[in-house]
C-alpha cells in the first residue's frame, strides 16, 4: 500500500528537521500514548497503542530507523511494528523543501505492507486508517512546531 | 425387468436426514473427554522461523499440550506426492510437498507453526496469543513472472529456481500452421485465484481405542480410503487398524481431495499420543489460508487461422501458480493444456507451461481443475478472431467443430491420467444449434439494437467446452441383499452432496428390480468398503456407478441361480421382479428376496462346493480411458456502463454427459457449477498483495454469489452414450463451472460493442470493468451513454 | 462476571438449563451444549447464514449472539421443524421434491430463514424469494431449486 | 473464531447501564444488536474486557410519534423500524433505506442506535440520519445532552460519544411540506457494504424552488458525509437536469474516497456522481408531488 502526500509546516526547515528526529516529539505524533526511545544512531524503539472503531486498542511494538539522512532535506524512515492482530513493515521517504514565507513543504511517500489478521479482514479500512493516522500525526507535529516556535520567540 | 430407475427423476434417499438436522457431519462428532485444537499459523508469507516459544501457552489453564515441529520427531515428514509427473519427454518436475508444522521457514500465510490442544476451542484460541514466534521476514514470491526472474527470492532454495515444473507438448507442427495462416491472433490472458469455499470447512476428529488397538478418524475428505492407507503407514499401523469415516460432507469441490493436510496428519497422532479423542474444526478464516485454492495462470496464446475462420493451429505458453508446495503434481496445468483444444478440430498445437512456486496457499484442483483456463483462452481467441474476420462468433465455432465421424478422436498429447488425450464420443453441432435456439440468438441482434436505443446495453455470449471425466484407476462396490429384503450398497467413495446415495441406489434397484427406497447406500467408511480412490475429476458416478452396476449384475446372477435351486426350476424360468423371485407362469411359486437371502446363508446343511454364501457380490471397474463430456453455454447480460455493474438476464446450458442416471441430479450439478462459474467470472477473487498477504480472508470481502446474483439456468440434455462403460455415463460434477467465464466475457464485450474493449482477464470486477470503460472512453471520445 | 452464568433457554419447546461462559456463542451452545447439531456453522461472522435459527419467532444468526442473551427466550432450530416424527414440514417436503439441497450443509439455515418469511409473505414473487434468501449462501445448488422449493411450499401451504 | 473472555453485565434500566459504563469506561463496550461487534469479537479484533448488554433495557426499545417528528429508542430493531408504518410516514427516507441494510436476519437483531454509534463509514443508517437532520440523545451518569447528527459523526468510526455516554434516543424531525427523498447505493452484492451510496432529502417551495437540500454520502470518506457544496448548488434554483448534473459534479469534487480491493478511489468518486444524478431526480419528483399536494 502506498500512502503519499504533501504537508506544509509553518516553520523553517531546520526546526522541522530537528522535530522529526526527536523521539519525544515523534511519540506525540503517533497514536495512543506512544513511547519512543532513541536506541542508536537514528534508531528508535517503543510502542504505540492503536484501536479503530470496534477494534480494541492494543499495544504495538515499534522499531523505527532513519536512513539515507541528508539533513535537513531528506531521509528514509524504516518502520516495523507488531501487534496482537498483525504487523506492518515499510519505509517512508521524506523530503523537506523550503517554501515562501519561511514554511517547509514535506513530501512523503510510504510503501507499507500490512500483515496478519488485520490484513486479511480489515482491508476495507486499512487505506483510511493509514490516511487518518498520517493526517493526525502531521497535525500533531505541526502543533508541536508551533509550540516550539512560540517557546523560542 | 419392469422397474426403470436409471434416467428417472428420483427424489433423494439422503434428504430426509439432511432436512431434519439428523445427518451426521464431522463436526457433530462429540466424544467424552474430547480435546479441541487450534493452530498457530504464520502471519508471514515468507520468513525464516528463528524460534517458537510455547511456554506461556502451556501454563494456561485448560491447555493440555502444545506441539511444534520439533516435538514430532521422526513423525515430521513431508507429505506424499499424490500425482507423479506424467511421462512427457523433456519434463522437469521439482517435488516439494507440504510439511505438518513449519520448521526453519514458513512459506505462506496460514502455514501451521504450532498446534494447541485444549479442553475447548475457546481456550485453545486463547492460548494462541501466548505463543511467541520469532520470524525473520523474507521478500515474498507472489507474481508469476517475477518469480522466475534470476534474482527472485526462492520459495525452496534447494532447487535454485522457483520453477516447479516445465512441460511442453505438441500435436502436429504449429510453426508450419503459422506459416500457412492468413491471420494470427495473439493475446495475453489472465485467470486469477479463487477459493472453493465449501460451506462446511474442513474437520478432522480422531479417537484411539487402546483396548481394541484401533484408530477411528472422522474426516471431511473426498478420499477416505487413501487417507486410511496413508495414516496407517505414517502411524505404523495395519490398514485394518485404521477406520476413516467421511460421513455427510458439506461440499467438497476439490480441496477436500487434497491430502495430507497438516491437520489430517496431526490430529490422529495427537489423539494417540494424548490418549483422548481430539477434534479440529477449521474456521472460515483458516479456510482462506489453509485450504487449497486454484486458478492463477497467465497465458500467452496465439491462434493461426485461414481467412474463412478455420483454425490451423494454436500455440500457448503459460505460467501456472502452484503455491508454496506441489503435492498434487501437474494435474491442473495438464488439464488446462489438454482442455484448451475443446470440441475443435485443431490440427496443430504446441503448448508449454511452467509451474511456479509462490508464497501463497497450495494450489490443488477446485471444480474445473484447470479446465476453465484452457476453455477461456480458446474461446476468447475464437471471439477475437471472429471479430477481426467479420464472422459471427457462433459461426466460427460451427466451422471448427470436430465432426461426429472423427470419433473416437486422439490428440498426441498426454492427459491427466497419463493416457493420450482421447475423445471417446461426441456430437457437438446439435448442442450449439439447440443452445442458440433456446437463447433466441437469431432474433437477439434486433432486440439488442432496439434496447440500445432505449439506453440499455445487452449482449450475448455463446461458448463451447469439453471436459475429460470419469478417469481411472478404479472404484469398487459391494452389493448385498439383506435378509430383511433391503439391499445394501457399499462403495469406497466419499460423497459431498452429489447424490451418490440415490444415483447408486437407482442403478442397483434397476438391476435387481427392487424399490429404490429399499436400497441403502453407504459411502465413505473404510470399514464398509476398503478399496478405491476417491471423488475427483467428475468420476464418482461414472466409475463407482459402473462398479455398482457390475456388482448388482453379479448379485442378480446369484439370485437367479439360488432361486432356481430353491424353487426347483431352470434359471431361465425364474422371474425377478418387485423384490421377489417366482417361477414363470406359476406366480404362486415365489419367494421374497429377503427369504432367498436367508436361504443363501443356511445354519445347517452344506453350501455347495463352488458356490458362496449370501446374495452378495463385489465388483470393480477401471476404465481404460476417461469419457469426454461436452456442452454449450449461452448467456445474455445487461451492463450498466455508468456503474459498470453487470446483470445476467438469461443463462442456457446444453449439456452432454452421456446417459443420465437422474436428470434432476445432473441439473443440480450443472446449476451449482454455473453459480460457481459466475462467481469466478465477476465476484470471486482472492486478492494477494505484493507481500503475499491475502487481503480478503472472509466472506465479507470474498464474494460468493447469492440468490440475487445467480440466474435461473435453462437446460437441455444431449445424450451421446460413452462407449467406455456399460451404462454409457460421462461425468458432470465440474461441467457447469468450466465455460462460464468465457461466456461472461463474450457477453459483456458484446453488450459494450462499440466501446472497443476487450476482456482478457477473469475474474473481472466492476472496478476493473470501470477502468476498461474509462480507457475506451478516453480512446473514443464519441462514446456517449444514452441515458438509461 | 466472566464466571459461568446459569441460563434457561427453551429450544423447540423444551427448556434447557445450563451453566455457560458468557462468551459462548449461541451456535456452540445449541450444537455442543445441548447436542442439537442440525444447526450448522459456516463462517462465524454473520455472512453465510448456515447457523440461522429462530429467536422468539424471528430469524437470527446464532453465531452473532451469545448463549446468555437467549436466556429466557425461545429458540427454534431445524430439529423442531417437522410436525411429527417421520413427517416433514411443507418446506422440507418441497426441498426434497425439487432437489433444493445437495450437500445439505446450508439447508437448515435456509429453512429457518424461510419459515418466518413465508409466515409474513405467504405468496411471494420470485424476486422476493431471492431477496429473502440473499443472506444465505449455498455453494452447491445455484439456488434455482431452492427458489423452486419455496414457491412449491408456498403454494401448498396456501392451499391448506 | 471464538471470542476472547469478557466480563458480562446485563442491566435492565438505562440508569443501571449508565452506572456500569461510568465504572468501566474505556474497558467496556456496549452490546446493542451485536451484528457488527460480535463478528469483530469472533475475529478477536475486538476484545473488550467488559461487555454491557443493552438488550434487556426495555426503555430503550420504543418508537413513537411526537409533535416535532419521530422519536425512537436506540435499541429499536432495524427490522421493527422497517416494518413500522410510523417510520414509513414520518421518515420515509429511512424506510426506503432500511431494506438495503445487510439482510433480514441481521436487521432482526441489529438496532438503529447501534448502527449510529458504530458509525461505520459504509453504513446506510448514519448517512440517512445525517440527511434527515436527526438529533441524538446521549446520556451519562452526569446528565443528558442532545447532539445533532452533523456534530455527532467525527471521522473514521468516530462519534462525539464520551466513553461513559450511551446513545439513548433518536429524534427525526417531521418532514416539511414539499419534501422529497431518495436513496441509492451500488454494492457488489445485495446486502454488502456499499461501494458508494447517496441519500438525499430536498424541499421545494410552492413555486418549485429548492428551499433546502441535504445530500449525504456513504463509503466515500472517513464517515457519513454531508455534501454541502452540492446542496448549495440546488438551493435557490428550480432544479433542472443541468442543476442536478452540476450538483453531482460538486459531490465528486468534494470527496476523497478510499481505495480498497473492491473499488478504486476514482471508481468510488464516479459512482457517487452517478448515484447523485440518479437519486436527485427521484427526490425532486417526490418533492414536487408533495409540494403540489
Amino acid at each position: 500500500m502506498i500512502v503519499e502526500g504533501e504537508y506544509t509546516f509553518s516553520g523553517p526547515r531546520d526546526v522541522v528537521w530537528e522535530l522529526l528526529q526527536d523521539p519525544e516529539v515523534l511519540s506525540k505524533a503517533m497514536p495512543g500514548a506512544a513511547r519512543l526511545a532513541l536506541v542508536g544512531d537514528g534508531a528508535y524503539e517503543g510502542s504505540i497503542r492503536v484501536g479503530v472503531g470496534p477494534v480494541t486498542a492494543a499495544e504495538w511494538k515499534l522499531a523505527v530507523t532513519l536512513q539515507d539522512r541528508d539533513p535537513p532535506a531528506h531521509y528514509v524512515m524504516q518502520v516495523d511494528s507488531k501487534g496482537p492482530i498483525g504487523f506492518t513493515r515499510g519505509s517512508a521517504s521524506v523530503d523537506l523543501a523550503e517554501t515562501d514565507g519561511g514554511c517547509t513543504l514535506m513530501r512523503y511517500r510510504a510503501d507499507l505492507q500490512v500483515g496478519g489478521k488485520v490484513a486479511g479482514i480489515g482491508q476495507r479500512l486499512i487505506d483510511q486508517v493509514a490516511k487518518m493516522m498520517t493526517h493526525r500525526g502531521l497535525d500533531a507535529l505541526s502543533n508541536e512546531l508551533r509550540a516550539r516556535l512560540a517557546e523560542e520567540a | 425387468m419392469t422397474r426403470r430407475y436409471v434416467g428417472e427423476r428420483v427424489a433423494r434417499n439422503e434428504d430426509r436426514r439432511l432436512l431434519t438436522g439428523r445427518a451426521m457431519f464431522v463436526d457433530d462428532v462429540q466424544l467424552p473427554g474430547m480435546l479441541h485444537v487450534a493452530f498457530l499459523r504464520s502471519d508471514h508469507a515468507h520468513a525464516l522461523l528463528r524460534g517458537v516459544d510455547v511456554s506461556a501457552a502451556l501454563e494456561r489453564p485448560g491447555v493440555v499440550a502444545v506441539f511444534t515441529a520439533d516435538d514430532l520427531g521422526d513423525y515430521w515428514q513431508p507429505g506424499p506426492l499424490l500425482v507423479p509427473p506424467p511421462p512427457v519427454e523433456g519434463i522437469v518436475f521439482h517435488e516439494a510437498t507440504q510439511v505438518p508444522l513449519a520448521k526453519d521457514k514458513v512459506r505462506h500465510v496460514g502455514e501451521p507453526v504450532a498446534m494447541v490442544v485444549a479442553e475447548s476451542r475457546y481456550v485453545a484460541e486463547d492460548a494462541l496469543a501466548d505463543i511467541v514466534v520469532d520470524y525473520e521476514p523474507l521478500d515474498a514470491v507472489v507474481d508469476l513472472e517475477a518469480a522466475l526472474a534470476p534474482d527472485a527470492p526462492l520459495v525452496h532454495e534447494r532447487f535454485g529456481t522457483n520453477m516447479a515444473a516445465f512441460v511442453a507438448q505438441r500435436h502436429g507442427d504449429y510453426d508450419r500452421a503459422r506459416a500457412a495462416a492468413d491471420m494470427v491472433i495473439s493475446r495475453r490472458f489472465l485467470y486469477d485465484r479463487g477459493a472453493a469455499a465449501a460451506m462446511e470447512n474442513r474437520v478432522v476428529a480422531a479417537q484411539w481405542d487402546p483396548l481394541a488397538e484401533d484408530l477411528t478418524v472422522w474426516d471431511t475428505t473426498q478420499a477416505p480410503i487413501p487417507i486410511r492407507n496413508g495414516l496407517a503407514r505414517m502411524l505404523g499401523l495395519m490398514e485394518s487398524q485404521v477406520r476413516v469415516v467421511a460421513p455427510f460432507v458439506g461440499g467438497g469441490f476439490g480441496p477436500k481431495i487434497m491430502m495430507f493436510y497438516p491437520e489430517e496428519v496431526l490430529v490422529p497422532w495427537a489423539a494417540m499420543r494424548l490418549g483422548r479423542p481430539v477434534k479440529w474444526t477449521e474456521d472460515r478464516q483458516e479456510n482462506f489460508f489453509a485450504t487449497s485454492q486454484e486458478r492463477g495462470q497467465v497465458h500467452d496464446a496465439e491462434m493461426a487461422l485461414t481467412r474463412d475462420g478455420r483454425i490451423l493451429g494454436v500455440r500457448d505458453f503459460f505460467l501456472h501458480d502452484c503455491g508454496a508446495y506441489d503435492p498434487y503434481g501437474l494435474t491442473i496445468p495438464i488439464n488446462s493444456q489438454c482442455t484448451l483444444l475443446g470440441p475443435y478440430d485443431v490440427p496443430h498445437y504446441y503448448s508449454e507451461f511452467r509451474a511456479v512456486f509462490t508464497n501463497k496457499t497450495i494450489v490443488t484442483p477446485v471444480r474445473g481443475a484447470g479446465r476453465q483456463h484452457g476453455v477461456f483462452v480458446m474461446e476468447r481467441l475464437l471471439d477475437i478472431a471472429a471479430r477481426e474476420l467479420g464472422l459471427d462468433p457462433v459461426e466460427i465455432r460451427r466451422r471448427n467443430y470436430l465432426s461426429p465421424e472423427l470419433f473416437p478422436h486422439n490428440f498426441d498429447i498426454l492427459y491427466q491420467d497419463f493416457a493420450p488425450l482421447y475423445y471417446d464420443s461426441g456430437n457437438y453441432l446439435p448442442a450449439l444449434e439447440t443452445a442458440t435456439e433456446m437463447i433466441g440468438y437469431e432474433g437477439f441482434r434486433e432486440e439488442q439494437r432496439r434496447l440500445r436505443e432505449e439506453g440499455r446495453y445487452v449482449g450475448v455470449g455463446v461458448v463451447s467446452y469439453i471436459e475429460g471425466t470419469g478417469i481411472g484407476p478404479y472404484e469398487g462396490a459391494r452389493v448385498t441383499v439383506d435378509p430383511s429384503g433391503r439391499v445394501r450398497v457399499a462403495t469406497g467413495l466419499g460423497t459431498q452432496g452429489q447424490g451418490h446415495y440415490t444415483a447408486f441406489a437407482q442403478i442397483v434397484a434397476e438391476a435387481l428390480d427392487v424399490d429404490v427406497e429399499r436400497v441403502s447406500v453407504v459411502t465413505g467408511d473404510t470399514r464398509e468398503f476398503g478399496w478405491g480412490t476417491g471423488t475427483f475429476a467428475s468420476r464418482g458416478a461414472v466409475v463407482a456407478g459402473s462398479a455398482c452396476h457390475a456388482a448388482a449384475v453379479a448379485v442378480r446372477g446369484k439370485i437367479l441361480a439360488m432361486a432356481a435351486r430353491v424353487l426347483g426350476a431352470a434359471e431361465e424360468q425364474i422371474d425377478l421382479a418387485d423384490g421377489r423371485v417366482s417361477v414363470r407362469g406359476i406366480p404362486e411359486r415365489f419367494m421374497t428376496l429377503g427369504e432367498l437371502a436367508r436361504h443363501a446363508n443356511p445354519l445347517r446343511g452344506a453350501v455347495k462346493p463352488g458356490t458362496e454364501p449370501g446374495l452378495e457380490a463385489t465388483a470393480y471397474f477401471g476404465p481404460d480411458h476417461g469419457s469426454t463430456a461436452s456442452g454449450v453455454h449461452a448467456m445474455i447480460v445487461e451492463v450498466d456502463p455508468e456503474t459498470a455493474m453487470v446483470e445476467i438476464l438469461r443463462y442456457v446450458v446444453v449439456h452432454d454427459c452421456g446417459r443420465l442416471i437422474n436428470p434432476q441430479l445432473v441439473e443440480g450439478q450443472v446449476q451449482g457449477g454455473v453459480a460457481h462459474g459466475i462467481g469466478n467470472s465477476f465476484y470471486e477473487k482472492l486478492h494477494f498483495d505484493e507481500s503475499g498477504q491475502l487481503l480478503n480472508a472472509s466472506f465479507m470481502d470474498y464474494l460468493l454469489p447469492t440468490a440475487m446474483d445467480v440466474p435461473r439456468v435453462e437446460m437441455a440434455h444431449m445424450e451421446t452414450p460413452a462407449p467406455m462403460n456399460p451404462l454409457g455415463l460421462k461425468g458432470v460434477g465440474e461441467a457447469g463451472a468450466i465455460p462460464a467465464g468465457a461466456a461472461f466475457a463474450q457477453a459483456v464485450e458484446d453488450a459494450l460493442s462499440g466501446y472497443g474493449l476487450e476482456i482478457t482477464e477473469i475474474p473481472l470486477s466492476p472496478s476493473q470493468l470501470f477502468e476498461l470503460l474509462q480507457v475506451a472512453r478516453a480512446a473514443s471520445p464519441q462514446i456517449q451513454e444514452t441515458a438509461g | 462476571m466472566a464466571e459461568p452464568l446459569a441460563v434457561t433457554v427453551t429450544v423447540n419447546g423444551a427448556p434447557y438449563e445450563r451453566s455457560v461462559e458468557p462468551r459462548l456463542l449461541l451456535s456452540d451452545f445449541l450444537r455442543h451444549g445441548i447436542g442439537l447439531t442440525g444447526t450448522h456453522v459456516g463462517c462465524e461472522h454473520g455472512v453465510c447464514g448456515a447457523c440461522t435459527v429462530l429467536l422468539d419467532g424471528e430469524a437470527v444468526r446464532s453465531c452473532l449472539m451469545f448463549a446468555v442473551q437467549a436466556d429466557g427466550h425461545e429458540v427454534a432450530t431445524v430439529e423442531g421443524l417437522a410436525p411429527e416424527e417421520g413427517e416433514l414440514h411443507p418446506l422440507q417436503e418441497a426441498f426434497r421434491e425439487v432437489h433444493g439441497l445437495q450437500c445439505g450443509f446450508c439447508t437448515p439455515g435456509f429453512l429457518m430463514t424461510l419459515v418466518p418469511f413465508l409466515r409474513d409473505n405467504p405468496a411471494p414473487t420470485e424476486h422476493e424469494i431471492r431477496e429473502a434468501i440473499s443472506g444465505n449462501l449455498c455453494r452447491c445448488t445455484g439456488y434455482q431449486n431452492i427458489v423452486e422449493a419455496v414457491r412449491l411450499a408456498a403454494e401448498r401451504m396456501a392451499a391448506t | 473464531m471464538k471470542p476472547a473472555p469478557f466480563e458480562y453485565h446485563r442491566p435492565t434500566t438505562v440508569e443501571e447501564a449508565v452506572d456500569l459504563l461510568g465504572r468501566h469506561g474505556y474497558d467496556a463496550k456496549l452490546l446493542a444488536g451485536g451484528q457488527s461487534l460480535i463478528p469483530t469479537m469472533n475475529f478477536r479484533l475486538a476484545q473488550p474486557a467488559v461487555l454491557i448488554d443493552l438488550n434487556r433495557v426495555e426503555e430503550l426499545d420504543f418508537l413513537r410519534e411526537e409533535e416535532g417528528g419521530i422519536r425512537m429508542g436506540a435499541m429499536t430493531r432495524q427490522r421493527a423500524a422497517e416494518r413500522s408504518g410510523l417510520v414509513g410516514r414520518g421518515a420515509p427516507l429511512l424506510a426506503e433505506t432500511l431494506p438495503w441494510v445487510a439482510h433480514p436476519q441481521i436487521r432482526n437483531r441489529g438496532t438503529i442506535g447501534g448502527s449510529i454509534a458504530h458509525a461505520d463509514p459504509a453504513a446506510e443508517i448514519p448517512a440517512v440520519m445525517l440527511a434527515l437532520d436527526a438529533r441524538f440523545t446521549l446520556r451519562s451518569s452526569g446528565g443528558t445532552r442532545a447532539v445533532p447528527a452533523e456534530e455527532f459523526f467525527t471521522g473514521l468510526f468516530g462519534t462525539s460519544l464520551e466513553p461513559e455516554e450511551i446513545l439513548t434516543e433518536i429524534e427525526i424531525p417531521r418532514p416539511a411540506p414539499g419534501s422529497g427523498w431518495a436513496f441509492a447505493e451500488v454494492s457488489r452484492r445485495h446486502g454488502d457494504y456499499a461501494l458508494a451510496g447517496v441519500a438525499a432529502a430536498v424541499v421545494l417551495d410552492g413555486s418549485g424552488r429548492c428551499s433546502g437540500a441535504r445530500i449525504t454520502l456513504l463509503s466515500v470518506g472517513e464517515g457519513p458525509a454531508l455534501a454541502t457544496e452540492a446542496a448549495g448548488v440546488l438551493v435557490g434554483t428550480e432544479p433542472s437536469e443541468d442543476v442536478v448534473r452540476a450538483a453531482a459534479e460538486a459531490v465528486g469534487r468534494g470527496i476523497d474516497p478510499p481505495a480498497d480491493i473492491h473499488a478504486t478511489a476514482e471508481y468510488r468518486r464516479h459512482l457517487a456522481e452517478v448515484l447523485t444524478r440518479r437519486v436527485l431526480p427521484r427526490a425532486l419528483e417526490r418533492a414536487r408531488a408533495s409540494a403540489g399536494a
